[in-house]
């Protein structure tokens, strides 16, 4: 017994002294990083990373060779802990996900028949691969042999399809596609990825101003996958419903379906899945990046600053919102009427972005309730002014501001906020785009007997929705084409009887390949009416320029229409940290163009805020389209209608404000969805088995 | 010829890693590359050495001579533990080259059962010192022998379209039975 | 779109027109004289179980071809070739399950598991021979294997008896009798003449290394001649050993199996002579009476380490360029 | 300075522990670890060489000290009157270690009763077959302390067994090494028996 | 094509076509009714491009694509451009081709750009780059590079073609011209030509030095001739050219001695075809002139899964398109039927060694290639040798396995290139 | 805490599954499988160590000095392994002698140190205790199945306790001829390799 303890205590101390003697004789300078780190290592020696030992890891680490998951028994916190010391950024802690942007597989032609080396990369370079499509998937499976983690397989349709649970975000199979088409992104990346030239892109989704990933949330509603195609929408739109239900969907336009058939009803489908998810009761998840600590300031809640704050909060910024108006939603809560977004569903969608973390001011006026100074001083680090367009342009003609003369967006939004107006019995509206429609299908609806549009051009040269000017005509609106109106003939009380106009006639196609109105001469014509609605165009109020007190205001630079100058594609103004978009940005325009803008800006702020130069994205197609992408013809194409729109019968929609469009049913959905193409670049799945190109 | 028959059982018939099992994790930890195994068979042949010639001086003086030889496995490997982290800190310090070629090597032999198995054989096998020290060296060139063997196999199936499931530490220990197999063909030569 | 489509493919557009197939072709082909003359010998059980062991062989690949939804490989005849190897190596009563199980072990364990055709680091028939040597020794011994035949020569293995009857045993056998078959042992292993004749055939036909073959050769004549010379009593001739066992399957067409042997000249010549001499180690003072099977694994674990020995490419050695 | 001390106080304190715990636990199992080594490793073979004995040689076992060793011994009381004895030897260079051999001889006539292994460390199949199969180790039942017990390879009489040349050895060699001692302490041993 | 010999025990052979003693003149063809003109330089859209469509071009005009750009092609006709677009070519490089529809009104004095030569290499490089045979005049004006030494090829560096020979030998006293003339111009001493040894020809090549080459391929090859011939050895990952060795085709020459001659540039190109009967002929055509239009004139008829050769047997490219123009350095089409096109394989190596006793750089290819399957390129460099191969394709010809190995080394050498230039 | 504690429980029967999982520790598997019981016993010695080790080791984390860490863990270890080693001696002797040399080498068994080092070296006892035994529960049940496929293809036995059978293939098949390599050391390898390979097929989670 004894003798076990001395001799154990003597060898204890041998050991001891010897050991803390060499470590203070021998000891050698290294990175006292490398320490920590072999501290957060499993210590086992056991040589399975293929390093020998842990702190030959823990060197590897450190000096950045490997990843700190090298270790293969670690445990979870010990690899954070490992991540933590290597100061990898919050950035990192958000996975990064591998993502196949071609989907064309075995769609695109084949040009020759390809013997020799079977991988994407030596086809790649024997005349630029096999297939017909110059950035598409080649298909041979490098990405799938290069994962290491099986998270990579070969689809059915001969393209490679991602596992997410698999996936770790390594970037191998980034890494070994020649073609470009596997990227491996963040969510921050992914949300904030802009169309390239080098994209493969379907021309609908090139058009899209919010670049929405069309052809894939049509193909995954057509698999049933409702909530993914919300996702898919969700990366880029933050208001599908709103977006569903007023989007002049310029997508359709380019349809490539439209070249031979009728476009797909892109927009239909978009707000069917959008219903989709309000009508099961629960909102799906939508996931945000780790919090920034940066604060930014949005004023304005309209589409363009609801969209700004959407990607803002998705990427981890804070985002407080400052809104003049009693309520968020700017333009589409009161330019657009309850029969067209019903204020419920417009109060549903905005509260899901809410509860993002996002907090809303409202009745708050920038330039008067608060300023650029107070901003500062709360320490915003940006911000974005998506103050849209709200000052109406006047006609410019005699009786102007007679009683009983109102301008277009004002009169809708004294109406949607509930004010009381008094109503005459018939009423004109000048203009020809969707405001002007929309004041006289509210007019309408208030009862009026006698409803006009003037418009100086033809109907087809109206800017409005077709379909709005079918249903206005459907519910009885008296257009009035070829007319400048010159003078509003009041009474003696001061009050509108009727609008004097010119009748034109059309000459000379101008530049825009629009035929000129030319008056003719002597043709004034007097409408009857007891209101008259301009609703010609509306410009930003520059207002605030005046009132904000602070001085570095004068900086801010607008344009001559009173838009915020800003440059296009970073839409960061003469102000470094003042960002614009929206209607403020660009003038009156789409919704989307305001949703595609605030997305545009909220990367601009975030480059801003992570102290990066802010310049556009590489490549960018901004309101570009790839030119070999569209097509003169489509083979191959058998004719299907396109779905329908159900609406309310005109009978039961002129005495009330309830919604007209209704939603498509999920069987017809699926038919029209069944319609898309599922368009690329140049390859597409048309009706017949065989798949073509160009 | 007793140290002659010595090595070719040491080496050969009961190599200490085919044979008795001793070593493994390493064995298929730094058979990747043959760099790497061969900087761990330098640095296991060093270790084992000086652990044979401390752990039998501990033994013959000390442990037998208290009579405390049940304290055999806690003195041999606090000794063979405390040797390995001397003589890594020694190279850091000394023999920087020496320590960039082998020294990383060294903190894998602490737990190398290699070289504790190796001290233990020596005790139970009742050797003198010198065949203590050949026995040591000799087992540590079997462990090194197989392990570059093994590495040499192994550059080579890694570039084999071996099936996903074997790959990596499966497949390697399929041809470190493989090798085991062949090293019987030493069998009854001593 | 033009829908003539062109073959596109890299240079060379040329081929020698050789292939894969028609390489274990003339495998089965070379085989084929010690194959019939075993079945002459041993009679219609050999052929059964040659049979057995090729269709096994292959039948085999396919499962594991299917299994792993991998293409069809057995085209190429590989897994014939080794299928006919194994049953070559077995006693002319072995049977049906050691055959079954052991060109499974053959195929699978020493091939499909290592990546297939050109992956395999040992000879699959050698593995799948070594592993069921060491778990059913008894059907491998030959003296056992035959008992119930009647041969018009001395009915012992050759091997065996010098391993447990001294050298003086090796008289009973001489050396032409060797080569005309005139010995037990496996079905395809006996007849000598047999097994140079296509040995030779492949070498000509440039199908086996004869660098590989002469040096092996060579290293059990200059090994077994030292020794024989050291002490005649206790060690038979070399010509012994070269025409009993497995020496002569193994030199022509074991140790040369491409996969798992050198290519370049002079370590296909130290592979061949290692191949030889640890036979001769084995035989004279190891464990085991034959010993090609693992003389000839061992030359396949040091192949990887010895093929680094290769001439300097062109343009390599230059300095100072 | 401070960190040099704790470094050799908590390991030395740590060694000194284990070292005491060690010792007392070694203490409290000795006696139990002693009964089942005569158990397990001895009882066997002892059951299997006095096949027909009248006592308990394992009750009655005695030591002997020879040399600074002590040699336990097992005495057997054979029907036939006679006394017989039985011991282990180790006989070295076992292919994984040595063998040990419970040898048992007449005392009486000087002839090798029956050995038998008793632990060994030998692959499975081949040098274990000295232990699981007696055909081996039989070839020494009454064989005279006379002869020399080796390999037939030595000039001995014993044929190896085949595959296990080195296991044959040194069962050999711990026979001859009981002989030996057998040799060399029986007065000892037959003045204990009585 | 050459079979494996029975026999095989010896290396297979491969040797060189000797070209025959009664050689016709070559047919020529007709200026097609369109011309694309394969320019080395990519489009960029962002830049403001020199030509458009319908310009009219005279023949002889230089073709620029864009104000900085670095190369340029001349027009070998008048007439108008009908368009241009991008074109991939083999390992990763692009051009662009310019399609020009000729107008054979346009046949007078002031259709054509006359030509003032100089014997100045600034003046060559900046008019004479892509002259038939493509001299090389960008390697010879280059001022990182002294070349000091210039091999004309008079031997094919291919089997089977004989149009270097058939040059060389026909058009004799203007390649000596020419090799004077670029004597004068680059100052270099050392001019060798290189002929099959067993070439009958009565030619006289002047005072120009003859290296007689070997008739075994791939003895002709820029790395051969500098190994057997000049006693260097090139080393891995260099260029001739890094060695100051220059190899120029005799065509070329013979081109700059007509330029001087006729003071105005030409664009008859000798090319050899072989159709898919094997049965040699020969022809000159205009630079730019499609494929289809030769294989038209010798009914050569072209069907699905047919190959097309540009090039030798063993180291040319199969085009993916009938439509391929005419090139100044395309001595040679091939047309395979597609019975007698090989199947290649998807087999792994089986490590026969074929391939390194063919092997004329002693390349370790059957280790090399489980590398570059691997896509370990550094390694492959650093260890296998990947850079010293001289690319002569014999290992792929004789590989049992039929696995693309040239394919794989060229791919493996294209990717190296890429990793270092991103390190 | 209940929670977190059944997950480090649990994670080593499966998720961290020694020797599948994690590949560590193959000596012992490797050397001691011959039969179901060798497996068995030498995974329960080794769960002892690997708990008591753990508990220590954890108690003791903020008293160790860095530098001599690993000693200190080593010198723990080596206590418990040489309690093991009198308790075999004493309660289970077939066993110790079959174990033969490994039971003084759990010691350097890489899965006892890994698991001090990383995990008892940062965490509460109770974790450790948890983590220790579920580590050690699944060692021992890979070895016992090692164990098992060696013992029932190689021996055509199944030994579970006490040295006898409980299951005879000779019992079925009168001319069972076992496949006698499985025992072999080679065997080892290769039927561990084998099966790690099944495990690869099976995911982790």
């Amino acid at each position: 017994m004894l003798e076990a303890l001395l001799f154990m205590l003597g060898i204890g101390a041998l050991c001891g002294i010897v050991l803390s003697l060499s470590s203070k004789v021998f000891y050698v300078y290294e990175d006292p990083r490398i320490a920590q780190v072999e501290n957060n290592l499993a210590g086992a020696n056991c040589g399975g990373c293929g390093f020998a030992g842990c702190s030959a890891a823990a060197e590897a680490i450190v000096s950045g060779k490997e990843a700190p998951s090298l270790c293969i028994i670690n445990s979870k916190e010990g690899v954070e802990a490992v991540s933590r010391i290597m100061g990898v950024d919050a950035g990192s802690a958000e996975p990064p996900m591998s993502y196949n942007m071609c989907e064309g597989g075995n769609r695109a032609a084949d040009k020759y028949h390809y013997m020799g080396v079977s991988s994407c990369k030596a086809m790649a370079v024997v005349f630029g691969g096999k297939r017909v499509c110059g950035v598409g998937c080649i298909g041979l499976g490098d990405c799938v042999k290069a994962c290491k983690f099986d998270a990579v397989y070969m689809g059915p349709d001969g393209h490679p399809v991602v596992i997410d649970e698999k996936c770790v975000g390594c970037g191998a199979c980034q890494k070994s596609c020649p073609k470009d088409i596997i990227e491996v992104k963040t969510l921050t990346e992914k949300l904030m990825k802009f169309n390239q030239k080098h994209d493969p892109l379907a021309p609908c989704a090139q058009t899209c101003p919010a670049e929405i990933n069309i052809p894939r949330y049509i193909n995954q509603l057509k698999n049933g996958q409702y909530k993914e195609a919300v996702q898919t929408i969700r990366m880029r739109n933050p208001l599908p419903l709103a977006c569903g239900r007023v989007c002049p969907h310029p997508c359709e336009n380019e349809c490539r379906r439209g070249v031979e058939d009728e476009p797909v009803s892109i927009n239909q489908l978009k707000r069917f899945v959008a219903d989709y998810e309000m009508n099961s009761g629960s909102r799906l998840p939508i996931t945000c990046a780790p919090d920034t600590g940066k604060k930014v300031a949005v004023i304005g809640g309209g589409p363009a600053g609801l969209s700004c704050a959407f990607f803002l909060r998705r990427i981890g910024h804070q985002v407080d919102i400052f809104e003049a108006m009693p309520k968020l939603g700017g333009i589409i809560r009161y330019g657009i009427p309850e029969y067209r977004l019903p204020k419920k569903v417009l109060d549903w969608e905005i509260q899901g972005i809410l509860d993002l973390g996002i907090k809303a001011f409202t009745h708050v006026r920038f330039g008067e309730d608060f300023g650029l100074g107070s901003l500062m001083a709360s320490g915003y680090n940006a911000v974005f002014m998506g103050i849209g367009a709200w000052k109406d342009y006047a006609l410019g003609i005699e009786g102007e501001d007679l009683d009983g003369c109102y301008k277009g967006i004002d009169w809708l939004q004294r109406f949607s906020s509930g004010q009381e107006m008094k109503l005459g019995k018939t009423a004109a509206v000048v203009g020809g785009g969707n405001s002007a429609i929309d004041c006289v299908r509210t007019l309408i609806r208030l009862g009026l007997e006698k409803v006009y549009i003037v418009y100086r051009r033809t109907r087809n040269e109206m800017p409005a929705n077709e379909v709005e000017i079918v249903a206005a005509e459907e519910e009885g609106i008296e257009f009035v084409f070829l007319a400048a109106p010159t003078r509003v003939i009041g009474d003696d009380d001061g009050k509108a009887i009727g609008l004097e106009y010119l009748k034109m006639e059309l000459g000379e196609p101008d530049a825009s390949g629009r035929r000129r109105p030319v008056p003719v001469e002597g043709s004034e014509t007097v409408l009857d009416v007891d209101m008259v609605i301009s609703a010609i165009s509306q410009a930003p109020d520059p207002s605030f320029k005046d009132k904000d007190p602070h001085t570095r205001m004068d900086d801010l630079e607008l344009t001559r229409w009173n838009t915020i100058d800003s440059d296009p594609a970073t839409l960061q103004s003469s102000i470094p940290y003042i960002f614009t978009g929206g209607d403020a940005a660009t003038g009156p325009a789409l919704v989307v163009d305001a949703i595609g803008g605030g997305r545009r800006a909220a990367r601009s702020i975030d480059l801003f805020l992570k102290g990066e130069a802010v310049v556009p994205p590489k490549d960018s197609l901004q309101n570009k389209r790839i030119h070999e992408s569209i097509f003169t013809s489509v083979e191959g194409i058998r004719q299907i209608k396109r779905a329908k729109m159900p609406e309310l019968h005109v009978d039961q929609r002129l005495d009330s404000m309830v919604e007209v469009d209704l939603v498509l049913p999920e069987a017809e959905a699926h038919r029209e969805a069944d319609r898309c193409l599922n368009c690329c670049r140049i390859c597409y799945d048309p009706d017949t088995d065989f798949p073509i190109a160009k | 010829m007793e140290y002659f028959e010595l090595a070719i059982g040491c080496i050969f018939i009961n190599n200490i890693l085919l044979a008795q099992f001793l070593g493994n994790c390493p064995f298929l930890g730094t058979s990747k590359k043959m760099e790497t195994a061969v900087g761990m068979s330098m640095a296991v042949v060093f270790v084992m050495v000086m652990a044979g010639i401390f752990t039998w001086t501990v033994d013959t003086y000390l442990l037998k001579g208290l009579g405390v030889e049940y304290l055999r496995t806690v003195s041999f490997i606090l000794v063979i533990a405390s040797l390995v982290q001397f003589v890594e800190m020694f190279l850091k310090k000394s023999i920087p080259g020496l320590y960039a070629g082998l020294g990383i090597f060294l903190p894998l032999i602490t737990t190398n059962c290699a070289v504790m198995g190796a001290c233990l054989l020596n005790i139970s096998k009742e050797y003198s010192f010198m065949q203590a020290l050949a026995a040591s060296f000799f087992y540590a060139i079997g462990f090194g022998l197989a392990l570059i063997l093994f590495a040499g196999v192994r550059e080579r199936i890694n570039l084999a379209r071996v099936p996903k499931a074997l790959q990596d530490t499966s497949i390697g220990l399929v041809t470190a039975g493989m090798i085991a197999l062949t090293f019987t063909a030493f069998k009854g030569m001593v | 779109m033009n829908n003539t489509k062109l073959i596109v493919s890299h240079a060379p557009f040329w081929h020698d027109g050789d292939s894969l197939f028609q390489l274990n072709l003339n495998y089965l082909i070379a085989l084929l004289p010690a194959a019939l003359f075993g079945i002459l010998q041993f009679g219609a059980t050999a052929l059964g179980v040659l049979t057995l062991s090729v269709a096994f062989a292959m039948l085999w690949e396919t499962i594991m071809n299917l299994v792993s939804r991998q293409d069809m490989t057995i085209g190429n005849l590989e897994s014939a070739v080794i299928g006919l190897l194994f049953g070559m190596m077995l006693p002319a009563t072995a049977p049906w399950w050691i055959v079954v199980i052991g060109t499974f072990v053959c195929v699978v364990i020493g091939k499909y598991i290592f990546g297939g055709t050109g992956g395999n680091p040992f000879h699959p028939t050698l593995v799948g021979m070594a592993i069921l040597m060491m778990s059913w020794p008894v059907y491998f011994d030959f003296d056992a294997a035959y008992v119930s035949y009647e041969f018009d020569f001395t009915a012992l293995a050759p091997l065996a008896a010098v391993k447990f009857q001294g050298a003086g045993a090796a008289e009973l056998f001489p050396v032409g009798g060797l080569l005309a078959g005139q010995e037990v042992g496996a079905i395809g292993a006996v007849f000598g003449l047999g097994l140079i004749i296509g040995g030779v055939y492949l070498i000509l036909r440039g199908y086996t290394r004869w660098e590989i073959v002469v040096s092996f050769l060579a290293g059990i004549i200059i090994t077994g001649g030292l020794f024989s010379l050291t002490n005649p009593d206790a060690y038979p001739s070399p010509l012994f050993h070269l025409f009993s066992g497995y020496t002569l399957l193994g030199a022509f067409f074991l140790a040369t199996e491409n996969s798992s042997s050198p290519v370049n000249r002079i370590p296909m010549l130290i592979y061949g002579f290692l191949g030889g001499f640890m036979i001769i180690l084995m035989r004279n003072i190891g464990a085991y009476a034959d010993g090609t099977v693992l003389a000839i694994l061992l030359i396949n674990l040091v192949n990887p380490l010895i093929d680094n020995i290769r001439p300097k490419a062109l343009g390599k050695g230059v300095t100072n360029a | 300075m401070r960190e040099m001390i704790s470094m050799v106080v908590v390991l030395t304190v740590l060694t000194a522990v284990s070292g005491g715990l060690l010792a007392a636990i070694k203490s409290g199992t000795e006696l139990r670890i002693e009964e089942q080594v005569l158990k397990f490793q001895k009882a066997p073979a002892i059951a299997q060489i006095f096949t027909d004995v009248s006592n308990d040689p394992l009750a009655e076992r005695f030591n002997v000290e020879t040399e600074g060793t002590t040699l336990q011994v097992f005495p057997g009381k054979l029907e036939d009157g006679g006394t017989a004895v039985a011991f282990e030897t180790k006989g070295k260079g076992g292919y994984g270690g040595d063998v040990g051999l419970m040898v048992g001889i007449n005392t009486d006539n000087d002839q090798i009763i029956a050995v038998r292994v008793t632990t060994h460390s030998e692959t499975p199949g081949l040098g274990a077959r000295a232990k699981d199969d007696p055909s081996f180790v039989s070839q020494f039942a009454d064989l005279s302390l006379e002869e020399n017990l080796d390999l037939k390879n030595n000039n001995g009489s014993i044929d190896a067994m085949s595959g296990a040349t080195i296991t044959s050895q040194a069962v050999c060699l711990a026979a001859i090494q009981a002989q030996e001692l057998y040799k060399k302490l029986k007065p000892e041993i037959l003045k204990q028996i009585q | 094509m050459i079979k494996r010999s029975f026999f095989a025990l010896s290396k297979p052979k491969l040797t060189y076509d000797l070209l025959g003693s009664d050689q016709k003149a070559p047919e020529a063809i007709p200026v097609p009714g369109s011309l694309t003109l394969l320019l080395p330089e990519t489009i960029d859209s962002t830049k403001q491009a020199l030509i458009t469509q319908g310009d009219a071009v005279k023949k002889g005009e230089k073709l620029k694509l864009y104000e900085d750009g670095t190369d340029y092609v001349l027009s070998p006709v008048a007439g108008t451009i009908r368009g241009f677009d991008s074109y991939s070519d083999d390992f990763g490089n692009t051009a662009t081709y310019i399609l020009i529809k000729p107008d054979p009104s346009k046949t007078g004095e002031e259709d054509t750009v006359g030509l003032e030569p100089e014997e100045d290499l600034d003046f060559a490089n900046a008019n004479l780059r892509h002259l038939p045979g493509a001299l090389p005049f960008a390697t010879l004006a280059d001022e990182n590079t002294s070349i000091n030494t210039v091999i004309i090829a008079g031997a094919d560096t291919d089997v089977l073609s004989d149009t270097c020979q058939f040059v060389c030998t026909a058009y004799a006293d203007e390649m000596v011209e020419g090799t004077r003339i670029l004597k004068r111009m680059t100052q270099v001493s050392r001019i060798f030509l290189t002929l099959p040894e067993k070439l009958q020809t009565q030619a006289n090549f002047g005072s120009v030095q003859i290296l007689k080459t070997d008739e075994t391929y791939p003895s002709t090859l820029p790395a051969m001739i500098m190994k057997d011939h000049l006693g260097t050895e090139l080393p891995a990952g260099k260029t001739p050219e890094d060695m100051g060795v220059c190899f120029i085709r005799a065509e070329a020459l013979v081109s700059l001695a007509r330029v001087f001659k006729t003071k105005a540039p030409v664009f008859e190109k000798v090319v050899t075809l072989i159709d898919k009967g094997g049965n040699k002929q020969r022809l000159t055509a205009t630079l730019g002139t499609p494929l289809s239009k030769i294989f038209a004139r010798f009914n050569v008829h072209i069907n699905d899964s047919d190959r097309i050769i540009i090039g030798g047997p063993m180291r040319g490219f199969a085009t993916y398109t009938p439509h391929h123009p005419v090139v100044p350095d395309m001595d040679m089409i091939i047309v395979q039927d597609r019975d007698t096109v090989t199947e290649l394989s998807n087999t792994p190596c089986v490590n026969c060694g074929e391939c390194i006793r063919i092997c004329p750089a002693n390349i370790p290819v059957n280790l090399l290639v489980r590398f570059l399957e691997a896509d370990e390129y550094e390694e492959a460099a650093d260890k296998y040798d990947l850079q010293s191969c001289i690319e002569c394709g014999l290992c792929a010809f004789v590989c049992k396995a039929r696995i693309p190995l040239y394919q794989y080394i060229r791919l493996g050498k294209h990717e190296l290139l890429a990793l270092r230039a991103d390190a | 805490m209940a929670q977190s504690l059944a997950k480090e429980f649990t994670k080593g029967l499966w998720a961290e599954l020694p020797p599948f999982r994690l590949v560590l520790g193959l000596c012992p598997v490797l050397a001691v499988t011959k039969t179901v019981e060798n497996g068995l016993g030498m995974g329960i010695a080794t769960t002892f160590v690997l708990v008591f080790s753990n508990l220590l080791v954890s108690m003791l984390r903020n008293v160790i000095p860095t530098k001599v860490r690993i000693a200190c863990y080593i010198v723990i270890i080596a206590t418990f392994v040489t309690i093991v080693e009198f308790l075999a001696q004493a309660f289970a002797y077939p066993l110790f002698l079959a174990l033969g040399i490994f039971i003084p080498l759990i010691v350097v068994n890489c899965i006892v140190l890994g698991r001090a080092e990383a995990f008892a070296s940062k965490n509460t006892p109770v974790m450790a205790i948890a983590d220790g035994l579920g580590i050690g529960i699944g060692f021992t049940l890979s070895l016992g199945a090692i164990g098992l496929v060696r013992e029932f293809l190689g021996a055509g036995t199944i030994t579970i306790w006490g040295g006898t059978p409980v299951f005879d293939m000779t019992s079925v098949f009168a001319n069972f001829q076992p496949f006698g390599f499985m025992i072999e050391a080679p065997g080892a390898f290769v039927a561990l390799g084998l099966m790690l390979a099944v495990m690869n097929l099976i995911p982790s989670k």
